[in-house]
């Protein structure tokens, strides 16, 4: 059996191989075998699961040691493996998703005649990630960890010839490596302190370290989840993914790559717990993204920027989570697989939606199109009621847990994390309905664009639609799956741990005041956008909105500090390095041509002078003898 | 001074002067002196006697016999041990036959042998009324572009006094690093001086500056041996004679019956001190040290270029075997206080030689600054004062020599119109046009900049080595200095050879005859060889490091 | 009398010679001065000679102006023969070759 | 004796280039597959070097030892390390390649001239360099190395400077005024390095009495042979300068963009990949043998060097608008790194380094060697010039990226392995150096990506509409490398294997230990 957990990686690594390097001639049939091999990864995948089931909790972890690979003195780093209940959920989460993703874009991307190598990188980052997932230390975790941030560089940038998705792909990369300064840093303090990076003697050792060093690593690897999770202040790059094709933004930036930031906290559970400052640095960094995102996301009229806000704002409820410690590890993962299904399928929807309108994303161009795509317009219903957490959907159970974990996280503290949570609930409502209102509600808003080709919207062919009614069944019924008989947390709580906390209010006061927070924010969207017809063109709006359609400013403030002052530095620094460093050498060389000069002029071709420079260094000889004898 | 010295002076005035024994004279020690000598002499009787057209090659054959006679001496009397171990003085004193005179003297006579070969080269300046011609005047007493002289070119006249003339200096030259007293020092010094005047009076292109070169030299170098001949006159009044040894032990103080007279001067320093530096000025006239270089850019630019070859190679190997023979025998005693100075004058010339050379248009007195540094570095090998810089300088005489011959000889080929074309913008994309001699240029500039397999590394490590050893740091420093801005400017010319676009009116490249090409090539193989597998040569050198007293 | 009074004499001449060649312009001249300079080493060898009681310094006054001969032929040739190409014996005409 | 198998390495490539050298003006194409099948001929030998040479023996191998020039006290003496074993390996492999990718680069210009031969010169040249890198990677007399160490230059100067890209910008003129000054800048530059440390050289002689690394290491490990404190510091300074300008290491750095940017990007390659090796591959081997607490001494200054030059370098990367100044000046960052884990005095950092040295000259080989592709065939090196090439000529601009991505050292392809181990190495002993360093990577990932972007991505620009793709000849140079990055990124043990005895050794010369974990972890 663990000799199967390679398997799992090899399989889309060779697709992504096969993909990349066969050239043109595998045009016709690539999709099929990229989809085939992340189908296979998944099949795999379940056969682990199964076997794993009919062990016993304290069995269940497989490892699977391949061989050394960098052996430097203390330095050990090995390519090993390690299956335990934590990296299943994100295998089966992974593939299972993936392959739904990767059917749907065989329809999606048919007309793209760079198809081919789609698939290839969609399966590189399936390999990628379940590395990420599947390594035993935190190297290969890093591996894994810059293998997903390349797939999702190359696949934000797949349309190349647009400028704007060159730039946001390149921004995303930079702004994940920032992020990976920190893991590596991470890494490094773990090396140091402990000697090594390997995930079971890290955790047993942990204790032993000083809390300070802990803080340290904790922080840094706070830092890296930020980047790879879009999590403020490292949250830039998200909103400008969505340049990358709808089923990626689904996949990568919805259902799977985002969260492993979420993955990276929960499994270096023993160093967070040992480190409470550091937690509570991970509860407000989620409490704040939880908001921006949300806020951000009520402002964008482009559906898939709506949608990576509330990504954003969602993955914030995780890291909360994650940073309430023992408390909330379960409830993030659950949050996280919940959300992998709604969430990919919004994206898909959107997709399925775009792609009935040429392409267009605005969603003030779009209005009444339930009666158009009728499967989309269900399914997505279903992610929207999911996300909003309507009793009996998965966001409600998820969400629900996550609210009621950060106020039993207790003290101010405690009030002041539900509180946010709570809001978060209630923007979430709003702005997820603004969305579905402008889509599918009102009356048909889209004209005829500058060629005068009026977009004919139509439902989506079955091979993108089932993937989506497939991800509709599990936001509908994920949730209470797991919750009944609390079956996830039974699953993870071997490896994560759990408490319960002291909550200062019971769970049914706080799910009755969710349901109330939930009405408000339903009912004001519904005032705002299901009352009044929506304009086409957006009006000026408040402040906040302005703010909020541009990020809240974060870009501005980038541009001007970062980009402008990097600029300037640079341009200054060619300088230095021409006239400074180089000046000084050439300097050297003119005025020792200049000495040249002068001394040259000596050489005047008449002989008397030169009868002079003889006498008189003659004379000069003689003085010296003279001297030399007289000290 | 005392009246008893004044009487004995009177006394022994009045004595009959009887008993003067006929002085022994060792010849064989003495031979490749005097072979040189004789061949000079038969070159005189040849100019005399020999009919004008066959006159050339006599001298040639003359000349070639006398000079590899000459060797085979010197290399019979190395063998036989007079390097070593049966090393001593000969002819009354005055010749000193030991491990350094002879290596000098091979060296001198190999340099006179190649240098010979350029002299004779007929094959560069185009036939003139069908006479082949060298690069030598037709008439040296005609006026330049008179009718006598159109008339001498006509008849196809020659200067073949050139080659007695070659002989003579080199005669000069051999005593001169084995002379074993000064006025033997004085008189090998004219020797081979005022053959050399002539000579560089002699070229048959732009004599204006040949013979403007000729004067300065002959002024300055008069000056300069006036100097000599004053300081030797002072050294006499110290030590009450010439000879290298007596001088020497009364400089040590070991000197055994002291007459009062003696004792009288000897007390007096300042007359050695002033004559030690004026002799020693002489002899760095001679090397071309800064500041009694200013002659050199001039007289090498003006005189015929295989004159300048075999000047620059030759005239610094014996000057520097003298100069080394008047340290290290004679003023050891004195070390304290001239190697202060000695390494001040070595730092000028180094640094100065190097700097001056940078903004040098002209090839010729490029290669005279070259020659300047060169001097310099050879200078921190004679400070050293230990067996090995002694060693150290041979073989850098050696190897420099070789390469300054060959560098001058590839001057010799680059013509256009005017003759040789020694301005360095004419150079330009030399090595496009011909890269066979831009290349072997190229090696003795390498050679010059002592870069690594090239003789000039070995020898400029070897001199800075024994420098070092010698606990002169400091020189080794200013010498890797001054190598570097050095470095620039021959890098310069090979810049100007290979990566810049050939002119249209560029020079052209004659092709000599065997004569320059055994000249070049001799130049290239010694170069390399002495590069790569030092070893023996240095062994030599080793060997005949030890001066005799 | 002190025969060191003639070697002060002798440096003096010496010392006048050496300024001739520094201040005249005429090759001919200029070359007079060596010749005295040369002279003045005469001078100073015969007087050493005196005060040492050996016969030395005579014999290499004797050599010296042999010497001295010997140079002006060469020098008077080479002298001439600038004269007669350029019409003028000034050493500062003869300053083509500079720098 | 056996077979003098090191002596062969290096001398197989100098008879090679002798040989290209007399092949006749117009059998051009003889020329070049003679060159090339001489450079495979050397990789043969280097393969079998490394195959010969046990990691677990003594530490040097294959040691040959011959009187060469008594005077001096100098011997011919031959010996190879892990270390210098898997940089000959590095530099066998690429001249075949380098002398492929510049199969046409020194075609002559104006036929006709039968003296002038250029394409013979070109190749023994290149073949000159790599016998005397060889050699100067064996040679374990101080002497033996300096006397190669300086000779390179000469070819290497007349490789920078004789030939330039086909098509200029400024036209063929100015193109050759500015490789002559590159070509100056870098020989006086090394020269002036090459001199210091001849007087270094010398002083060392006038200390120990002779020339062997081996002995003089010997005797200063047992103290036989002690040396004043200055004067060991002096002559540390006088070797580490002119490794230092050879590396080159800031400030030192200026004569890498000009030689870059203007030779030819296979000898771009030949300078930055093999030749610059010399200079810390000889740190590693002499400053720190000969003058162990001298380099101890330096440490801290040297540090803070190679952390400027990896920022500096990186940003200026950025500034550039010149596609070969800027892998030039990225270079110069990379030799931050290696510098930085030689003297970390760890064995992470110094086995980082050395594997730094090997995947560096990898990367920027393939890196530098499709750009050179990318400019033949626009004939302009400024990134402004391109756009869109993706769309034209997706293999390039794959192989390309790849090239890229190993710049900025992505896990999974070499450089990445050997830059953590730097940094790791670093950190563990200088915390601060080590994170500030890191902040190379973010740059690193910066100025590769603005590069993509602005010459693969975009739309086409129209002058490189009709841009072909990778030829089978170019493709023959880049996917060998390629799939060299990936392995040694993926299993780079046989490396580490050859390289971590030799770094103990050097190690223990210096008197270190690692630093010991602040918590021993239960294994």
């Amino acid at each position: 059996m663990d000799n199967l957990i390679a398997l799992l990686v090899a399989a889309p690594l060779l697709g992504a191989a096969v993909l990349l390097c066969g050239g043109r001639r595998l045009d016709a049939v690539g999709h099929w075998i990229g989809t085939a091999l992340a189908a296979s990864s998944f099949v795999i995948g379940v056969v682990l699961f199964a076997d794993m089931l009919g062990k016993n909790a304290e069995h269940r972890t497989l490892t699977q040691f391949l061989y050394s690979w960098i052996p430097v003195g203390g330095f050990q780093a090995d390519v090993a493996f390690q299956l335990d209940q934590l990296s299943m959920t994100f295998v089966l989460l992974i593939t299972g998703v993936g392959s739904l993703i990767h059917v749907y874009s065989i329809g999606y991307m048919e007309h793209d005649e760079r198809r081919r190598r789609f698939f290839g990188y969609l399966n590189l980052f399936l390999a990628a990630m379940l590395l990420l997932v599947l390594a035993d230390n935190y190297l290969l975790l890093y591996v894994g960890w810059e293998g997903v941030g390349l797939a999702s560089y190359l696949l934000i940038g797949f349309w190349q010839h647009k400028p704007s998705a060159a730039t946001a792909a390149k921004k995303a990369f930079l702004v994940n490596r920032v992020g990976d300064m920190g893991l590596s840093i991470a890494i490094m303090l773990m090396f140091t302190t402990f000697g090594t990076f390997t995930f079971g003697p890290v955790f047993e050792a942990a204790g032993g370290a000083s809390e300070g060093k802990l803080t340290a690593i904790a922080l840094m690897l706070l830092l890296a989840a930020c980047g790879k999770s879009a999590q403020v202040p490292l949250q830039s790059w998200l909103g400008d993914a969505m340049e990358g094709p709808t089923p990626v933004s689904a996949l990568i930036h919805a259902a799977t790559m985002v969260t492993a930031g979420v993955y990276l906290i929960v499994r270096s559970a023993d160093i967070f717990n040992a480190a409470p400052d550091a937690q509570l640095v991970v509860t407000v960094v989620g409490a704040v993204t939880l908001l921006f995102g949300a806020i951000v996301g009520c402002a964008k009229d482009d559906i898939k920027k709506a949608l990576a806000g509330s990504t954003m704002s969602q993955i914030g409820y995780m890291i909360l989570a994650a940073g309430l410690g023992p408390i909330g590890y379960v409830f993030a993962i659950m949050h996280l697989v919940t959300h992998g299904f709604f969430k990919a399928g919004l994206f898909l929807g959107a997709g399925s939606v775009m792609h009935g309108m040429n392409d267009e994303v605005d969603m003030r161009k779009y209005g009444g199109l339930r009666t158009y795509m009728p499967i989309t317009f269900v399914t997505f219903g279903l992610g929207y009621l999911a996300i909003i957490g309507f009793p009996g959907l998965s966001g409600f159970f998820s969400k629900d847990k996550i609210i009621e974990a950060a106020f039993a996280k207790g003290g101010t503290e405690g009030w002041i994390l539900g509180g946010v949570a709570l809001l978060g609930a209630a923007i979430t409502a709003f702005y997820m309905t603004r969305v579905m209102l402008m889509t599918f509600f009102g009356e048909k808003r889209w004209q005829p664009d500058e060629n005068g080709h009026e977009p004919h919207p139509h439902e989506s062919p079955k091979v993108m639609t089932i993937p989506m009614i497939v991800l509709a069944f599990g936001s509908v019924f994920a949730g209470g799956f797991f919750s009944i008989g609390d079956r996830f947390l039974n699953w993870l709580e071997p490896v994560t741990g759990h408490s319960h906390g002291n909550p200062p209010v019971s769970a049914l006061t706080v799910t009755l005041s969710t349901m109330v927070v939930l009405v408000i924010g339903v009912a004001a969207a519904y005032a705002q956008y299901g009352r009044r017809p929506v304009p086409v063109v957006a009006p000026r709006g408040s402040l906040l909105t302005r703010a909020a359609r541009r990020d809240l400013l974060q870009d501005d403030f980038n541009h001007v500090v970062l980009v402008r002052g990097g600029e300037h530095l640079t341009r200054s620094l060619v300088y230095v390095d021409h006239t400074l460093v180089d000046g000084v050498v050439n300097g050297t060389a003119a005025s020792m041509g200049g000495l040249s000069g002068r001394l040259r002029k000596l050489q005047n071709g008449y002989a008397r002078s030169y009868a002079v420079s003889m006498f008189g260094g003659a004379a000069i000889l003689i003085a010296a003898t003279l001297l030399m004898r007289a000290v | 001074m005392s009246a008893s010295a004044v009487h004995s002076l009177w006394t022994t005035a009045a004595d009959p002067i009887s008993k003067i024994e006929a002085p022994k004279i060792e010849y064989a020690q003495l031979s490749p002196t005097l072979i040189v000598i004789g061949a000079a002499i038969v070159g005189i009787l040849v100019e005399a006697f020999v009919p004008r057209k066959s006159r050339y090659y006599v001298q040639m054959f003359v000349s070639v016999v006398a000079l590899a006679a000459a060797f085979a001496a010197v290399v019979g009397l190395a063998t036989r041990g007079y390097g070593t171990t049966k090393a001593g003085i000969a002819a009354m004193g005055a010749i000193a036959v030991d491990g350094p005179a002879l290596f000098l003297q091979g060296t001198i006579l190999l340099a006179g042998l190649v240098g010979l070969f350029t002299f004779a080269e007929r094959r560069l300046d185009p036939e003139a009324h069908g006479n082949r011609v060298d690069s030598f005047a037709a008439q040296a007493a005609s006026v330049p572009g008179s009718d006598s002289e159109k008339a001498a070119v006509r008849a196809g006249f020659t200067t073949t006094e050139v080659f007695p003339l070659l002989l003579f200096a080199i005669s000069g030259m051999l005593v001169f690093p084995s002379a074993n007293d000064l006025l033997t020092l004085f008189v090998a010094l004219e020797v081979f001086s005022l053959p050399l005047y002539l000579l560089c009076a002699l070229a048959r292109r732009k004599r204006l500056l040949s013979q403007e070169a000729a004067v300065k030299y002959f002024l300055l170098g008069a000056f300069a041996s006036a100097f000599t001949l004053f300081g030797i006159a002072l050294l006499y009044g110290y030590a009450g004679s010439v000879s290298y040894g007596t001088i020497a032990q009364v400089v040590d103080g070991t000197v055994k019956n002291v007459d009062p007279a003696l004792a009288d001067t000897m007390g007096n320093d300042v007359l050695l001190l002033i004559g030690a530096a004026m002799i020693v000025m002489g002899l760095l006239f001679k090397v071309g040290a800064v500041p009694f270089h200013m002659w050199t850019p001039d007289v090498y630019q003006g005189a015929p270029t295989p004159v300048t070859g075999f000047m620059a190679a030759a005239t610094k190997v014996a000057a520097f075997g003298a100069l080394l023979r008047l340290l290290y025998v004679v003023l050891p005693g004195l070390r304290w206080d001239w190697r202060p100075v000695m390494m001040g004058v070595a730092v000028v010339t180094m640094l100065g030689g190097a700097v001056v050379a940078i903004t040098q248009t002209d090839i010729k007195r490029l290669l005279a600054y070259s020659s300047i540094a060169h001097a310099g570095f050879i200078l921190a090998g004679v400070i050293a004062m230990t067996p090995d810089g002694v060693s150290s300088v041979l073989f850098y005489l050696g190897a420099y020599s070789f390469v300054t011959i060959g560098a001058f000889a590839v001057v010799t080929l680059v013509r256009d119109a005017g003759g040789e074309a020694t301005h360095l913008s004419k150079w330009a994309g030399l090595g496009r046009r011909s890269p066979l001699v831009a290349a072997v240029f190229a090696v003795f500039l390498l050679a010059f900049a002592g870069i690594p397999l090239t003789s000039g590394f070995a020898g400029k490590f070897a001199v800075f080595k024994a420098a070092a050893e010698g606990g002169a740091g400091a020189l080794v420093v200013v010498g890797v200095i001054s190598s570097a801005i050095a470095a620039f400017f021959y890098i310069r010319v090979i810049v100007l050879m290979f990566f810049s676009e050939p002119r249209p009116d560029g020079p052209t490249v004659a092709v000599p005859s065997p004569l320059t090409m055994t000249a070049i090539g001799v130049g290239v193989a010694v170069t390399l060889v002495l590069g790569v597998a030092p070893q023996y040569f240095l062994d030599l050198a080793n060997q005949a490091g030890v001066f005799v007293r | 009398m002190n025969p060191v009074n003639y070697l002060y004499l002798a440096a003096l001449l010496f010392t006048i010679g050496a300024t001739g060649v520094l201040i005249r312009r005429n090759a001919i001249v200029v070359f007079m001065c060596v010749e005295l300079m040369l002279n003045a080493c005469n001078l100073a060898f015969v007087t050493f000679s005196r005060m040492h009681g050996n016969l030395d310094g005579q014999v290499i006054a004797f050599f010296t102006m042999v010497v001295a001969a010997a140079e002006v032929v060469v020098g008077l040739a080479i002298i001439v023969s600038l004269f007669r190409s350029r019409h003028s014996a000034s050493v500062d005409d003869a300053s083509l070759m500079k720098l | 004796m056996s077979f003098p198998l090191l002596t062969a390495t290096a001398a197989l490539p100098a008879l090679g280039a002798i040989a290209t050298a007399a092949v006749p003006a117009a059998r051009r194409t003889a020329a070049k597959w003679l060159a090339l099948v001489v450079s495979l001929a050397t990789l043969a030998l280097a393969a079998i070097v490394l195959v010969r040479f046990d990691p677990g023996g003594d530490r040097y191998q294959l040691t040959e030892s011959h009187a060469w020039i008594k005077a001096f006290g100098v011997r011919y003496e031959l010996g190879v390390d892990g270390i210098a074993v898997a940089l000959i390996a590095l530099t066998a492999v690429l001249i075949p390649f380098v002398i492929l990718a510049g199969w046409h680069d020194a075609d002559p210009l104006e036929t006709g001239n039968t003296r002038w031969r250029p394409t013979q010169g070109f190749f023994a040249l290149i073949l000159a360099v790599e016998a005397m890198v060889i050699i100067s990677f064996e040679a374990t007399d101080v002497f033996l190395f300096y006397i190669f160490f300086e000779a390179m230059l000469i070819p290497m100067y007349f490789l920078i400077g004789g030939f330039g890209d086909r098509a200029h910008e400024h036209g063929e003129e100015t193109a050759s005024t500015q490789r002559s000054y590159a070509a100056v800048k870098f020989l006086l530059y090394n020269l002036v390095g090459g001199l210091i440390m001849l007087a270094a050289v010398i002083g060392l002689y006038v200390v120990a009495g002779n020339f062997s690394l081996t002995e003089i290491a010997a005797a200063r490990a047992n103290g036989s042979l002690h040396m004043a404190t200055n004067t060991e510091r002096w002559l540390f300074l006088g070797f580490f300068f002119a490794f230092a300008v050879k590396a080159p290491l800031w400030p030192l750095h200026t004569w890498l963009p000009n030689a870059m940017g203007e030779a030819t990007t296979p000898v771009a390659v030949l300078i930055t990949a093999v030749v610059d090796k010399v200079g810390t591959f000889a740190m590693l081997r002499f400053c720190l043998q000969l003058f162990p607490e001298a380099s101890k001494w330096a440490t801290p200054v040297i540090l803070v060097l190679a952390l400027i030059s990896i920022i500096y370098g990186a940003l200026l990367a950025v500034g550039q608008r010149d596609i070969k100044r800027l892998v030039a000046y990225a270079s110069i960052s990379h030799f931050g790194f290696i510098i930085l884990g030689i003297f970390a005095m760890t064995s992470q950092g110094q086995s980082g380094a050395t594997l730094y040295m090997v995947n560096h000259g990898i990367s920027t080989a393939a890196l530098m060697l499709v750009a050179g592709f990318l400019i033949s065939r626009r004939g302009s090196r400024l990134i402004a010039d391109y756009g869109g090439v993706q769309k034209v000529a997706p293999v390039l601009a794959g192989t390309f990226l790849i090239g890229g991505l190993a710049t900025l050292s992505l896990p999974g392809l070499a450089p990445f392995v050997s830059e953590f181990l730097v940094l790791v190495g670093t950190f563990a002993r200088y915390p601060v150096v080590g994170i500030i360093a890191t902040f190379g990577i973010v740059l690193a990932a910066l100025y590769t990506l603005v590069l993509y972007q602005r010459t693969m991505t975009g739309p086409v620009k129209t002058e490189v509409a009709r841009m072909p793709d990778l030829r089978v000849r170019e493709l023959v140079v880049v996917t060998p490398l390629i799939v060299l990055l990936i392995f040694l990124g993926v299993y780079p043990k046989p490396l580490t294997d050859i390289v971590n005895p030799a770094v103990k050794q050097t190690m223990s010369d210096v008197h270190e230990k690692d630093p010991k974990p602040a918590v021993e972890a239960a294994k």
